[in-house]
């Protein structure tokens, strides 16, 4: 009784823990970018400003039911994603679910996100959607070859028992240094997942109107930057567990966290974004054989 | 229950779909829209619609006085509204037998070069903006507005200086002016490394720009294709060296070309055209202290002045290339009929119209603006 | 090098009735010449005188003739001239022959004086409206259409005196000076109340 | 009606209300700091004055340190920016995108054009008053404004807002007939635009006694089903 308590309320706690470092990681990209670009750059807590304002929207601009599902869908799948990622001290639903489940799940919000924007019936967010699908096409591939290789060298699917793994030994028993060309391909993954250039191609601003978001306003907007922090707290999160070492205490979990995306961010504007098949090349070319590279010396 | 703020809308029952550019969308440059039909993703049909920004210049024109009308002609094209004021007075003081001072004539050059340099660094910060990369924006920008504090200085305005008149310049460079545009100019030539690493350089930019708007010789001289985008299919022309103005037959400096006539090649031509605009000004720095003598050569009273009847045909090149102005005199207080010739009108309208067919979504708007459009040329 | 070339060039124009040449300065050529001679003209100079470059087609509404002057500034790259070719055609009916089958750019240009002057050109690709598309009066830019006035007509402007002015003033403040009062000398004011 | 009668329509300022509730109330405040704090521009670049933005959004006067970022559709974005003067063409795009965002929505005219005209004030092609035609909660003047004077509005729009007096928006709802005539005026009694005002102001009890009014009656008379945007190719 006590335990199944405490599942539950680890379950509530890890997407609010995680929503509030996922705006801190906004913060750190949007620092980022200006400091790349020469400016100051926002206040510490405009990524929350903008969340409030777009929810405080006073009319909003419905397209339909299933536009309001899909934003659901998309949020709902990163929120349901996060509980199975485990944090230092919660392990929330992750040695139920394993990462097999928590792949599936990463993928349902753009699925979500295909649904609610196809609703809106604009030209621009059904070829951004479509573009979001081909990229997420891309770089799954690579990215579901990095999660088997993982999986088979530490034998097992559990993100806690891969965790407990790569933590007997310190550094010498993490997963980058085991598995450096998984760890460089996931890497790939991890940066094209964000969607963050070079790999930007479904926001596009001057080619589609930023495609998918065309249509959002209010509160779908802000349902859309309330994904956006999740997103890239799932993505840094699960890169930490598989090749970082997990977290040991929150201080080292919380560096390894930002640490993996400064190389996205850092990258990202400094560079345009790919045409559509160039990125589909891209990533079935490198990640992936870097990959299979990688799996062919785990598997030895 | 909300209100259906929204009417789906009835695709045609093909694999073909329309799709509009404009005119508020940050793949168009300012207020000007392009109309696509899309088969997938390539464009089949291409339309322009202008008129967004008309406010009817020319009738304005005809309405103000011959001096009135040099605050009107700079608004024709905002990025780069020099060559506008100096080709109005160009027309004017031919019309009317002015003989324009040497040193007003190097202030001129010295403006126009300075303007054109701005022009360049706004446009290429636009260019890395529609492939995404918004970093050469945020420089661009930042260092043309160096540029915009010395034409405050000079001019006392920002962006419209109105500082060209017939017959002159406005005022003499303040103290000390040389030597700071001589420093923004040191600054801007270190700075176009930084620029060619970040962005002309670009392996993903360069890959993407290539062939993209390819325009061949033979087409750009049916189109009418004139400035940068000419010199970037190889054409060696310009207005400043073919058909002279001011004291450019004195100044030493290069036609820069490309032989592609794609986008890169556009987005090179202009990178090197910086280089000689530094040159330029730097041999203006060095000669202009030596040249003395009045800034303008007087006109009569300004607010009865009758130009002489005639007609002439000015040319000045501009960032974007070929700029004239035709005006006609009665012999009246003002100009009997004014037409501006922008070059963005034959940029805009038919080259990308031309262009934009079979290219692919992707590169639409890489296709305008490297084509440097100027939209308030084309509606005047 | 053009004052030599246009002695050949002045060879080749004489095969056109009726040319008037006028140099201007040296690279600026002025030819008037009858409206039907201009096509034969045009396609002379672009097909055997190097002018490919269509700089501009100008219109001029002469409304006190009647008339409608047509210029066409043709350039050419090799000599460095610039031709203009006048032509008067009647305003009324305001047709004239296109030359988009000599020169592409005419399309753009004709157009474009189509819907100011109401100029017609017959063979031309497309005369639909291109700026004025939600413009329903006449070409605005004849002579005899006075904008000042339409303007007058349709639109309303910013009140200059508005309430909490009003209100200043009845309490003994307000503007001191109008620019009327400072053009005038400085005369004072006089109480509009 | 004619323009005469339109300028008698007053419009009146609706007081700010506050709720009674303390929870309520602090709720509501925290709502509107975050709104003056992240304001999403559309910039219509509608003239001259839009190349001063450029200058305020970038490097040097860097917009964004103050929650200000430009925002790409309308239904995004919070603050209109008409930088310029308005040619009738492109005034019917500018309601109907005014129309399509979602409020609270701003609207800021920049540049003298959009105060009266400024020098094209004897041009047939431009409007001259913008806020006939929707409300205008703040101009910058100047010919163009520097993007200091534009940075200093956007402040100012900014403490308006979070004083809650930003709330013009509501006039449009609340007096939409006096706006609809102004339109009409200028671009025929057919004129109708894909939003539907009307409806909007009452689900959202916006709706005022001028809502209604005889061109609101034109309207609905004309008024036709909308059809897929015809284009031209």
């Amino acid at each position: 009784m006590n335990e199944t308590f405490l599942t539950i309320t680890e379950v509530i706690m890890m997407p609010i823990v995680a929503f509030i470092i996922g705006l801190f990681m906004v913060l750190m990209m949007r620092k980022l970018a200006a400091r790349i670009q020469r400016r100051i750059g926002p206040g510490v807590f405009q990524p929350l400003y903008d969340i409030v304002k777009l929810y405080g929207k006073q009319t909003q601009i419905s397209h339909g039911l299933i536009h309001d599902i899909g934003i659901i869908m998309a949020v709902g799948g990163y929120v349901a994603a996060v509980t199975l990622l485990p944090v230092p001290g919660m392990n929330g639903i992750a040695d139920k679910g394993g990462i097999i489940t928590l792949t599936y799940l990463l993928m349902v919000p753009s699925l979500g996100l295909a649904l609610g924007v196809g609703q809106c019936a604009n030209p621009n967010g059904s070829i951004g959607i479509s573009r979001a699908l081909t990229s997420m096409l891309a770089y799954d591939i690579p990215f579901i070859i990095v999660i088997f290789g993982v999986a088979t060298h530490f034998s097992s699917t559990s993100l806690v028992s891969i965790i407990a793994a790569q933590q007997v030994g310190g550094f010498g028993t993490w997963g980058i240094s085991e598995m450096p060309l998984l760890a460089l391909a996931g890497l790939f993954a991890l940066h094209a997942s964000l969607g963050k250039h070079p790999f930007e191609i479904y926001v596009a601003p001057a080619e589609i109107a930023t495609g998918p978001m065309v249509e959002m306003g209010g509160k779908f907007l802000g349902g859309l930057f309330v994904m956006q922090s999740f997103q890239l707290y799932a993505a840094s999160v699960l890169y930490v567990s598989l090749f970082l070492g997990g977290g040991e205490n929150w201080v080292t979990f919380l560096l390894k966290c930002f640490a993996v995306l400064i190389i996205p961010f850092a990258i990202a504007y400094l560079f345009p974004r790919y045409r559509t098949e160039d990125l589909v090349r891209l990533m079935w070319k490198w990640p992936v054989m870097l990959a299979l590279l990688g799996i062919a010396f785990v598997m030895n | 229950m909300r209100p259906e703020n929204y009417q789906a809308v009835n695709h045609p029952p093909s694999h073909e779909f329309e799709l509009n550019f404009g005119p508020n969308h940050p793949g168009i440059e300012g207020n000007f829209a392009l109309k696509v039909k899309l088969q997938g993703d390539i464009v089949v049909e291409a339309r322009t619609d202008a008129g967004y920004l008309h406010r009817g210049f020319e009738k304005l024109m005809e309405d103000r006085l011959w001096i009135q009308n040099i605050a009107l002609v700079p608004r024709i094209c905002v990025p780069d509204p020099v060559p506008m004021e100096v080709c109005y007075s160009l027309a004017v003081e031919d019309l009317a037998n002015i003989e324009v001072p040497e040193r007003a004539q190097w202030i001129r050059v010295l403006q126009l070069e300075l303007s054109r340099i701005a022009a360049h660094l706004f446009f290429f910060g636009g260019h890395a903006a529609t492939t995404g990369m918004y970093t050469p924006m945020y420089w661009g920008v930042a260092d043309r507005d160096l540029l915009l504090d010395l034409f405050e200085e000079l001019t006392g305005g920002r962006i419209y200086s109105i500082y060209n008149l017939p017959g002159g310049v406005r005022q003499d460079v303040p103290e000390g002016f040389l030597q700071r545009v001589s420093d923004t100019l040191d600054y801007i030539d270190g700075r176009l490394k930084d620029y060619d690493n970040l962005f002309f350089t670009n392996q993903i930019f360069v890959k993407r720009a290539r062939g993209v708007g390819t325009i061949n010789q033979q087409q750009a001289l049916d189109w009418s294709v004139t400035g940068p985008n000419l010199r970037a299919c190889g054409l060696e022309f310009d207005v400043r060296r073919d058909d002279p103005y001011l004291i450019y037959p004195q100044l030493d400096f290069d036609i820069p070309t490309e032989q592609a006539g794609d986008a890169l090649a556009r987005t090179l031509v202009r990178r090197l055209e910086m280089v000689e605009s530094i040159r330029i000004i730097r041999q203006v720095i060095k000669a202009l202290p030596d040249i003395k003598g009045p800034l303008r050569t007087p006109i009569p009273n300004p607010l009865a002045w009758r130009v002489p009847a005639g007609e002439s045909y000015a040319r000045v090149e501009s960032s974007k290339g070929e700029v004239a102005y035709y005006v006609v005199s009665n012999g009246g207080e003002k100009p009997y009929r004014v037409h501006i010739r922008g070059p963005s009108a034959m940029h805009a309208v038919q080259v990308l119209e031309k262009l934009a067919v079979g290219s692919r979504l992707e590169d639409i708007a890489q296709t305008i603006f490297s084509l440097d459009a100027c939209p308030p040329e084309v509606d005047r | 090098m053009s004052i030599a070339h246009s002695q050949n060039l002045n060879v080749l124009l004489q095969e056109i009735e009726g040319i008037q040449l006028t140099f201007h300065n040296p690279r600026r050529l002025r030819a008037d010449i009858a409206a039907e001679a201009l096509p034969a003209l045009l396609a002379l100079l672009r097909g055997r005188a190097s002018y490919v470059h269509l700089s501009a087609i100008s219109c001029v509404d002469w409304i006190d003739d009647n008339q409608f002057e047509l210029v066409y500034h043709l350039w050419s790259y090799e000599t460095s001239v610039l031709i203009s070719a006048h032509i008067r055609v009647p305003r009324d009916p305001g047709i004239y022959l296109s030359v988009f089958d000599i020169y592409t750019p005419a399309a753009f240009f004709e157009r474009d004086i189509h819907e100011m002057f109401g100029l017609y050109f017959e063979g031309s690709p497309d005369m639909s409206k291109f700026i004025l598309t939600e413009w329903n009066g006449p070409p605005p830019m004849r002579k005899d259409f006075d904008s000042e006035k339409w303007v007058m007509e349709t639109f309303s402007w910013q009140q200059y005196h508005p309430d909490w002015l009003q209100e200043l003033e009845q309490q003994g403040g307000g503007i001191v000076s109008t620019p009327e009062s400072i053009r005038a000398g400085n005369r004072p004011m006089e109480n509009k109340s | 009606m004619k323009k005469s009668d339109l300028d008698k329509v007053k419009i009146k300022q609706i007081p700010a209300q506050k709720r009674t509730n303390p929870f309520a109330n602090v709720f509501d405040e925290f709502v509107g700091f975050c709104r003056s704090r992240s304001m999403f521009m559309l910039h219509y670049c509608t003239g001259c004055g839009a190349i001063e933005l450029p200058p305020a959004m970038t490097s040097r006067f860097d917009m964004e340190r103050l929650g200000i970022q430009p925002m790409v559709s309308p239904r995004q974005a919070d603050i209109l920016l008409i930088t310029g003067y308005v040619s009738i063409k492109t005034l019917k795009r500018v309601i109907l995108t005014y129309e399509q965002m979602a409020a609270p929505k701003y609207v800021i005219g920049i540049c003298s054009c959009t105060v009266n005209g400024g020098m094209y004030w004897q041009s047939y092609a431009t409007a001259k008053k913008l806020d006939e035609y929707f409300p205008v909660d703040l101009y910058i003047a100047g010919c163009m404004p520097r993007p200091e004077a534009v940075i200093e509005g956007l402040q100012q729009l900014m403490q308006k807002i979070k004083a809650n007096e930003a709330n013009s928006w509501k006039q449009y709802y609340k007096n939409y007939d006096y706006f609809l005539g102004n339109q009409q005026h200028l671009f025929g009694n057919n004129w109708q635009t894909p939003t539907d005002v009307i409806g909007e102001a009452e689900t959202y009890q916006l709706a005022g006694p001028n809502t209604l009014g005889e061109h609101t009656k034109i309207l609905q008379s004309v008024q036709t089903p909308l059809k897929p945007l015809e284009m031209k190719l």
